[in-house]
């Protein structure tokens, strides 16, 4: 039981779990924004999970294997960026149906 | 490399190096004056080259070209119906913009058909047969009208089927050889032997039946033959229809023999044969009765070779490639002449008349003609028994239908104002028609063993002559028949096929709700995680 | 510490779920924010300091501005596509548990003792002259990855240009609300003096502790972003050469370098061992500014005004 | 059993070349500006391409791998790329079809009124080359990260490429395109974790020795390979692609259903191949095989619905895709013969690289005559070859090769299926393989009536198009065509670099 409660152990079962939530969040929500917000609590736990593996790789010298947390680190900023551009479509699209209202039909025209 | 071989492979590439030269625009504009001389090089093989295979190109390209006496046979009488055929479309096409581009898809018809005749290799067959397949539809659709569409659409259809069935018979049978791209003959030897033999052997006779139009695989012919243009319709029914011949000859076992499937063959030429008379004799229009008889010789050949892989006797392939020449020498100068025909009129009507005459009735096997002469070289094959009796019956039908089509040119010819053909559209008319009479006079010591007096002898006559008589009664009790003329429609069991459109479209459209419904979010996700789980649980489990 | 562990991850839990829950999207972000702070602190608790202040800066700092904003200007006519129905939502909800145990599973499978490159990681750690080993992974084990993902962020970026309407294109982005609340304004003028110096702290002592160029980097975007939200100085045009230029020049410099490795090193990314530390020192440098530069421009979106010719 | 490790070989360098090239062009590019965007993306064309024949003919010549070990860090610390002969295969490939691509979008770029450097050109460029390199950093990765930044940095080259004409159904596209991609990946990199936790390294040549049948495994390779099914949109995850592929300009989604889906496939590929231990790969491969066919009839159907040209190439692309699906339980190897030994997975291998080119050209067909006639609606194309012969033509023989009608890349490679079927017995798959080419006859057929029927009221085109522009789309159906003269088994290009891994296969 004690094994469990080890941060190597313990945070990654919490990152298995944000990763269910992550996943129900991004299929069932009907916001889109939300969905994108899903996507990084996903993400989240994918990170805490390889936190975990740094965590049980603590060696002599060292609290925690630095691989995986430099992953992290990178994993990171490509999720942001991700969310960024998911973002900027979705806003683009909030305007693009605004405007499709007040002039229909000009979209149609072209290919 | 052999002169003779060097022939052989003119006969092959001369054609299709003229269609690749139509990619230049100033050929294409003249390309119509060569498709008379495009199939000569094969003529000249046909006569010229002696039996043999001759090897081009080193390994992974290697091409085999086969010359074997039904190649030579069927080679020869083709290569000279396509250019008499040529000739004609030649002269008839002459004012017709669209002549260049129909002129392509000949010349690539006619190398794919001729090539078949003689190429002695797996993947080169295959090749060859698709590109006379597919190069057809360019032929049959030719004039555009809605007819001609819907026979193309129904024709490529099939033919993709037919491809698809041939090449997994191709693979099934060179599977196991350890030549990439085998020999006909030396993968056909270990045939036999295989475990897939049943299976292979199936899956050929669909796909070739498909091509000459078996039953029930003959839908597209009698919409096809006649929706081409005349020079076409000769060709397609004189030549192209042979592919299926040449592919049986070639590919089934005839040294070992195959009993089953022998009578599978015997069956549905039969029906094929009885059931082409008696849909053709229903038929209003004379295109469209030639192009049911054309079925119903392929039946007639479908029982050819039906016997020969019953008993095992190899001499058959020459035999049918006998009957085959003779039937496609006098399908192609039929459908010439009906051509002829509608463009003449007064005095010469009747002298034409009378060889179209001769023509049709060759082929229910009229005394002293290449009909009478190619049932008599396959008469032995057939013994005394049943088959004997119902090869006879059956051309006493050939001759009831063919009794049926003058009839109807007659009707047709029948206000025809005085007048007379081209004379570049009579001429290969009457070469065809010549060399109907000719070939297979000349060809009969060579593949029956007999002599050519034993025809003239009276006992002979008398065997060809009765089946006709048989049949002209015949055509006296059915030409009284009440609303006897369009009461099947062309095409016969397409139009079963056109009543399950409703529930083709219904399965399709259920198909695009399926994927309507896979497309929305939530199910795509649902999927996605199901599929993990799956594809986890299950390496999980063996882990 | 087993029982604080337990009360965060707790709450961690609490807090993802109730973002999921939640019906109001506002409360839900806010929620979402709170969540990334204190995912921060897991990361202290897994030994991550770096990870933490990453995870800090960007998870609750900028992606915070990002989703707050796009909740404002979603406002009303956010996007409502495909609800799932009742039981699609209870087969997805057992399918993703069904993820999670596999996960959990495999979390309590792994093998012991646990592989790691720590060792591996120290033996080689002096060859770059640094002290912090996951400045050495990102700058120098795995410099590819790195270098990749510079790219990774300004191919988002200009992805997110690349939405500007076709006359806005080349345009500066406009991030100034309507009206500049009072607190707003107050902390554009205050913040960013402290903001630049944590960063360039961090920056500089990111080789040897924790820290780094993205954490630095990220920090100076925030600054720069709350001073042009503030209104006090206006967005740049995305064809400023100048822009231009610090986006560019991180991972021009990092290639340059890298390609100077063929002639001077064991290859490509290869440091010469004597000039390790200044050139990634160097590369850092330039780096901090990309990235920075890159993560304000991300969160400022495509051109809303046309590009002054 | 001596551990393998990778080591530098002569001309490992051109492997960092091959990923790193363009995207110093997309920092040139964005250093310099807009304006500038055409030339340098021109110049690396011609660098790319060379870097890519070099690389082949290396692996020729040496007939080995090439090999480079990044910062001259070993792995599992630091990094390694590897090309072996199916590399070197994408790597050409993929050059060929970009190059071809790009030369068709700058003429047609050159046809718009605008100068250079408009929004929609200039992200055209950056994104085709980020493209390139990452297809090209997907293709020689032997790092599971290295792989997830490459995947991702492909994702986001791809998804502006999908939007690029700013309407609300593009962008409606890219953002779905975007999400499910993005789902995908992140299943992949939690599965790239689980691998690192339980045995300490990414790297998939220390993999193919390491992997055992443990939990940690199976589930990392379930992730893995669901998230890459995802990216690949096989049939039933394809709800992304028909849209995005069909709403992209036209040589955008050349690239995207040329080059764009087969990255993920490749990595399934790799990791069904490498990674996992046998018995597990052949349980795998037989769910792939059931996806791949029921991809192939069910989005051929789906195809033969279409009424819009582009959305027909599109659901065919998903179609096409399941060929190579089928490949895992027909390359399963044996105790003497490895699954690269194996004709089927030659097959595979031909059918990848024969439908790329020959999907690339028939997007692009399918763009020149949407300029030229303003829309893509099948049933008012008739006639249109007369209109435009070149792109008919380039229809046509690209055609071919999906219905696998010979002679054609696509003709062989469903031929090596076949025979691989038949020698396995497996009938089902069989008539999987011969249906997927009647229906893709049918489809391919259909546009083919179309371009050659002589309607009543002649079909004219809107606007003019110059000859340069058709016959980009006509050089990669003809190159579709050629790939089935290459003498492929005697020559043995796609087993380089692959028998050092029989150790994985030994029993």
């Amino acid at each position: 039981m004690m094994a469990v409660l080890q941060p190597g152990v313990l945070f990654g079962l919490c990152g298995a779990a944000l990763v269910g939530i992550g996943l129900f969040a991004v299929i069932t929500h009907p916001g889109l924004l939300r969905r994108i917000v899903g996507c990084n609590i996903l993400g989240a736990g994918i990170f805490l999970v390889f936190g975990a593996v740094a965590r049980r790789g603590a060696g002599p010298g060292f609290d925690a294997d630095p691989v995986p947390q430099a992953l992290v680190i990178t994993g990171i900023v490509v999720a942001f960026s991700a969310s960024a551009l998911a973002v900027a479509l979705l806003k683009r699209l909030a305007e693009l149906t605004v405007d499709d209202r007040a002039a229909p039909d000009e979209s149609r025209s072209g290919l | 490399m052999s002169s003779a071989g060097l022939l052989l492979a003119a006969a092959l590439f001369f054609p299709l190096v003229l269609a690749i030269c139509c990619l230049s625009a100033r050929f294409r504009a003249r390309v119509l004056a060569v498709v008379v001389i495009a199939p000569l090089p094969a003529l000249a093989a046909a006569v010229l080259v002696p039996e043999g295979r001759f090897a081009f190109f080193p390994a992974p390209f290697r091409l085999t070209l086969v010359l074997d006496q039904p190649g030579a046979i069927l080679l020869g009488g083709a290569a000279l119906l396509w250019s008499a055929a040529g000739a004609y479309a030649a002269s008839l096409m002459a004012r017709d913009p669209a002549a260049p581009r129909f002129a392509i898809w000949w010349l690539l018809t006619l190398t794919g058909s001729l090539g078949l005749f003689i190429v002695g290799d797996v993947v080169n067959f295959y090749l060859l047969f698709t590109l006379a397949s597919l190069a057809a539809y360019g032929l049959i659709v030719h004039e555009q009208s809605a007819s001609a569409h819907r026979a193309g659409v129904i024709y490529v259809g099939l033919a993709l089927l037919g491809e698809a069935f041939l090449l997994i018979a191709l693979v099934m049978l060179s599977a196991m050889h350890p030549d990439a791209n085998p020999q006909i003959r030396s993968v056909v030897a270990e045939l036999p032997a295989s475990p897939m033999r049943d299976g292979t052997l199936a899956l050929f006779i669909i796909g070739f039946a498909l091509k000459m139009g078996l039953v029930p695989l003959h839908v597209w012919l009698p919409l096809a033959h006649p929706a081409a243009p005349t020079p076409a319709s000769a060709v397609l029914s004189g030549v192209v229809v042979k592919a299926g011949v040449i592919g049986l000859i070639r590919f089934l076992p005839f040294e070992a023999g195959a009993p089953l499937w022998g009578s599978v063959l015997i069956g549905v030429g039969l029906v094929t044969a009885y059931s082409g008379v008696i849909v053709g004799i229903t038929q209003p229009r004379a295109k469209t009765v030639l192009a049911y008889s054309t079925m119903s010789q392929m039946g007639l050949l479908a029982v050819l070779l039906g016997v020969g892989l019953d008993t095992a006797d190899p001499a058959v392939t020459n035999l049918t490639a006998y009957y085959a020449v003779h039937h496609m020498l006098v399908k192609g100068a039929l459908f010439l002449g009906v051509g002829i025909l509608a463009t003449t009129g007064g005095r010469r009507l009747r002298l034409a008349l009378l060889l179209t005459a001769v023509l049709a009735l060759s082929l229910g096997g009229m005394p002293l003609t290449s009909g009478a002469l190619a049932k008599l070289a396959t008469k032995p094959l057939f013994g005394y028994g049943w088959l004997a009796g119902a090869m006879t019956l059956a051309g006493a039908g050939s001759t009831a239908l063919m009794l049926h089509f003058l009839l109807i040119l007659r009707r047709d010819t029948a206000g025809n104002t005085a007048g007379s053909p081209a004379l570049w559209q009579l001429l290969p008319w009457l070469v065809v028609a010549a060399a109907a009479f000719l070939i297979p006079w000349s060809l009969y010591p060579a593949v029956s063993g007999e002599t050519v007096s034993g025809l003239l002898h009276p006992e002979a006559l008398w065997k060809v002559t009765w089946p006709m008589l048989l049949g002209a009664v015949a055509m006296l009790f059915v030409h009284r028949l009440p609303q006897r003329l369009g009461a099947i429609p062309e095409g016969d069991i397409i139009v079963l096929a056109q009543a399950a459109q409703p529930v083709a479209r219904r399965f399709s459209d259920r198909i695009g709700g399926i994927d309507a419904h896979f497309r929305r979010w939530p199910v795509a996700g649902f999927v996605l995680i199901a599929l993990a789980i799956l594809l986890g649980g299950v390496l999980m489990l063996q882990a | 510490m087993a029982l604080f562990d337990l009360a965060l991850v707790a709450l961690l839990l609490m807090l993802a779920l109730r973002v999921v829950v939640e019906p109001d999207e506002r409360s839900a972000i806010i929620t979402f924010l709170a969540f990334g702070l204190l995912l921060g602190l897991a990361w202290v608790r897994l030994a991550a300091p770096d990870v933490a202040l990453t995870e800090i800066a960007i998870g609750g700092g900028v992606t915070g501005i990002l989703l707050l904003r796009a909740e404002a200007a979603l406002r009303g006519r956010g996007k409502q596509a495909e609800p799932a129905t009742r039981t699609g939502k209870l087969a997805v909800a057992a399918g993703s548990a069904a993820i999670s145990a596999g996960l959990g599973f495999a979390v309590l499978t792994f093998s012991t003792p646990a592989p790691t490159l720590a060792p591996a990681a120290a033996q080689a750690l002096p060859a770059t002259g640094l002290g912090n080993p996951v400045t050495a992974v990102l700058l120098a084990f795995r410099a590819l990855d790195t270098l990749l993902e510079k790219v990774v962020v300004l191919l988002a970026l200009i992805g997110v240009w690349s939405l500007a309407p076709d006359a806005l294109w080349g345009g500066a982005p406009d991030l100034k609300p309507a009206a500049v609340p009072g607190p707003l304004a107050y902390l554009g003028r205050v913040l960013p003096p402290f903001g630049v110096v944590i960063g360039v702290y961090m920056f500089w002592v990111g080789a040897d502790a924790p820290g780094g160029t993205f954490q630095a980097g990220t920090v100076l975007a925030a600054m720069w972003l709350l001073v042009m939200m503030a209104g006090l100085h206006p967005p740049p045009d995305t064809t400023r050469w100048l822009l231009r230029l610090v986006l560019a020049g991180g991972p021009i410099l990092f290639l340059a370098i890298a390609f100077l490795g063929f002639a001077f090193a064991d290859g490509f990314l290869a440091y010469p061992k004597a000039l390790a530390k200044p050139l990634i020192l160097a590369i850092e440098a330039a780096l901090t500014l990309s990235v920075a530069a890159a993560l304000a421009m991300l969160v400022a979106g495509p051109a809303r005004k046309a590009p002054a010719r | 059993m001596t551990p393998l490790v990778h080591a530098t070989t002569p001309g490992g360098f051109l492997l960092v070349l091959a990923t790193i090239l363009p995207v110093c062009a997309v920092l040139a590019i964005l250093a310099s500006g807009p304006r500038s965007a055409a030339r340098i993306a021109l110049a690396t064309f011609a660098a790319g391409l060379a870097v890519a024949i070099a690389i082949a003919t290396e692996l020729i010549s040496s007939g080995k791998a090439l090999s480079y070990v990044v910062g001259a860090w070993q792995p599992p610390l630091g990094i390694a790329l590897r090309a072996d002969g199916l590399s070197g295969a994408m790597l050409v490939m993929t050059a060929l079809v970009v190059v071809a691509v790009g030369l068709f979008a700058h003429i047609q770029h050159g046809l718009q009124t605008d100068a250079g450097g408009g929004r929609a050109q200039t992200t055209f460029w950056v994104m085709l080359l980020a493209l390139w390199s990452a297809l090209n950093a997907v293709f020689v990765g032997e790092d599971l990260f290295n792989l997830y930044v490459a995947l991702e940095l492909l994702t986001f080259a791809a998804v502006p490429l999908v939007c690029l004409d700013g309407r609300a159904e593009t962008v409606t596209a890219a953002l779905r395109y975007l999400l499910f991609a993005l789902i995908g990946s992140l299943l992949y990199l939690l599965g790239a974790g689980l691998i690192y936790g339980q045995y300490g390294t990414l790297d998939l040549l220390a993999l193919a020795q390491l992997a055992r049948q443990d939990p940690a495994l199976a589930v990392a390779l379930a992730l893995m390979i669901v998230g890459l099914l995802a990216k690949a949109a096989l049939f039933p995850l394809h709800l992304w692609l028909p849209p995005a592929h069909a709403g992209a300009p036209a040589p955008a989604s050349a690239v995207l259903s040329a080059l764009v889906i087969k990255a993920p496939v490749f990595l399934i590929l790799r990791l069904v191949l490498d990674v996992a231990p046998p018995q597990a790969a052949a349980i795998a491969g037989q769910m792939l095989a059931v996806l791949g066919a029921a991809s192939i009839l069910f989005c051929s159907v789906m195809a033969l619905r279409q009424a819009r040209l582009k959305l027909m190439i599109a659901y065919s692309t998903v179609a096409q895709i399941g060929y190579l699906f089928i490949v895992f339980p027909l390359a399963a190897g044996s105790a003497d013969l490895p699954p690269w030994g194996t004709i089927a997975w030659t097959g595979g291998a031909l059918q990848l690289v024969s439908h790329a080119l020959a999907k690339a050209a028939m997007f692009l067909a399918a763009g020149v005559i949407a300029e030229a006639f303003g829309h893509d609606r099948i049933a008012d194309l008739g006639g249109f070859g007369r209109v435009l012969p070149i792109s008919a033509a380039a229809f046509g023989l690209a055609g071919l090769s999906l219905m696998g009608i010979p002679p054609s890349g696509g003709f062989v490679a469903k031929c090596l299926l076949l025979t691989a079927a038949v020698i396995q017995g497996n009938p089902w798959l069989a008539a999987t393989i011969l249906a997927g080419g009647v229906l893709a006859g049918a489809y391919v057929f259909r546009v083919i009536d179309k371009a050659l029927a002589v309607p009543t009221v002649p079909i004219v085109a809107r606007r003019a198009v110059p000859r340069r522009l058709e016959c980009a789309a006509l050089a990669l159906a003809i190159a579709a065509v050629l790939i089935g003269f290459v003498p492929l088994r005697p020559f043995g290009f796609l087993q380089i670099g692959r028998d050092g891994l029989n150790l994985a296969w030994a029993p």
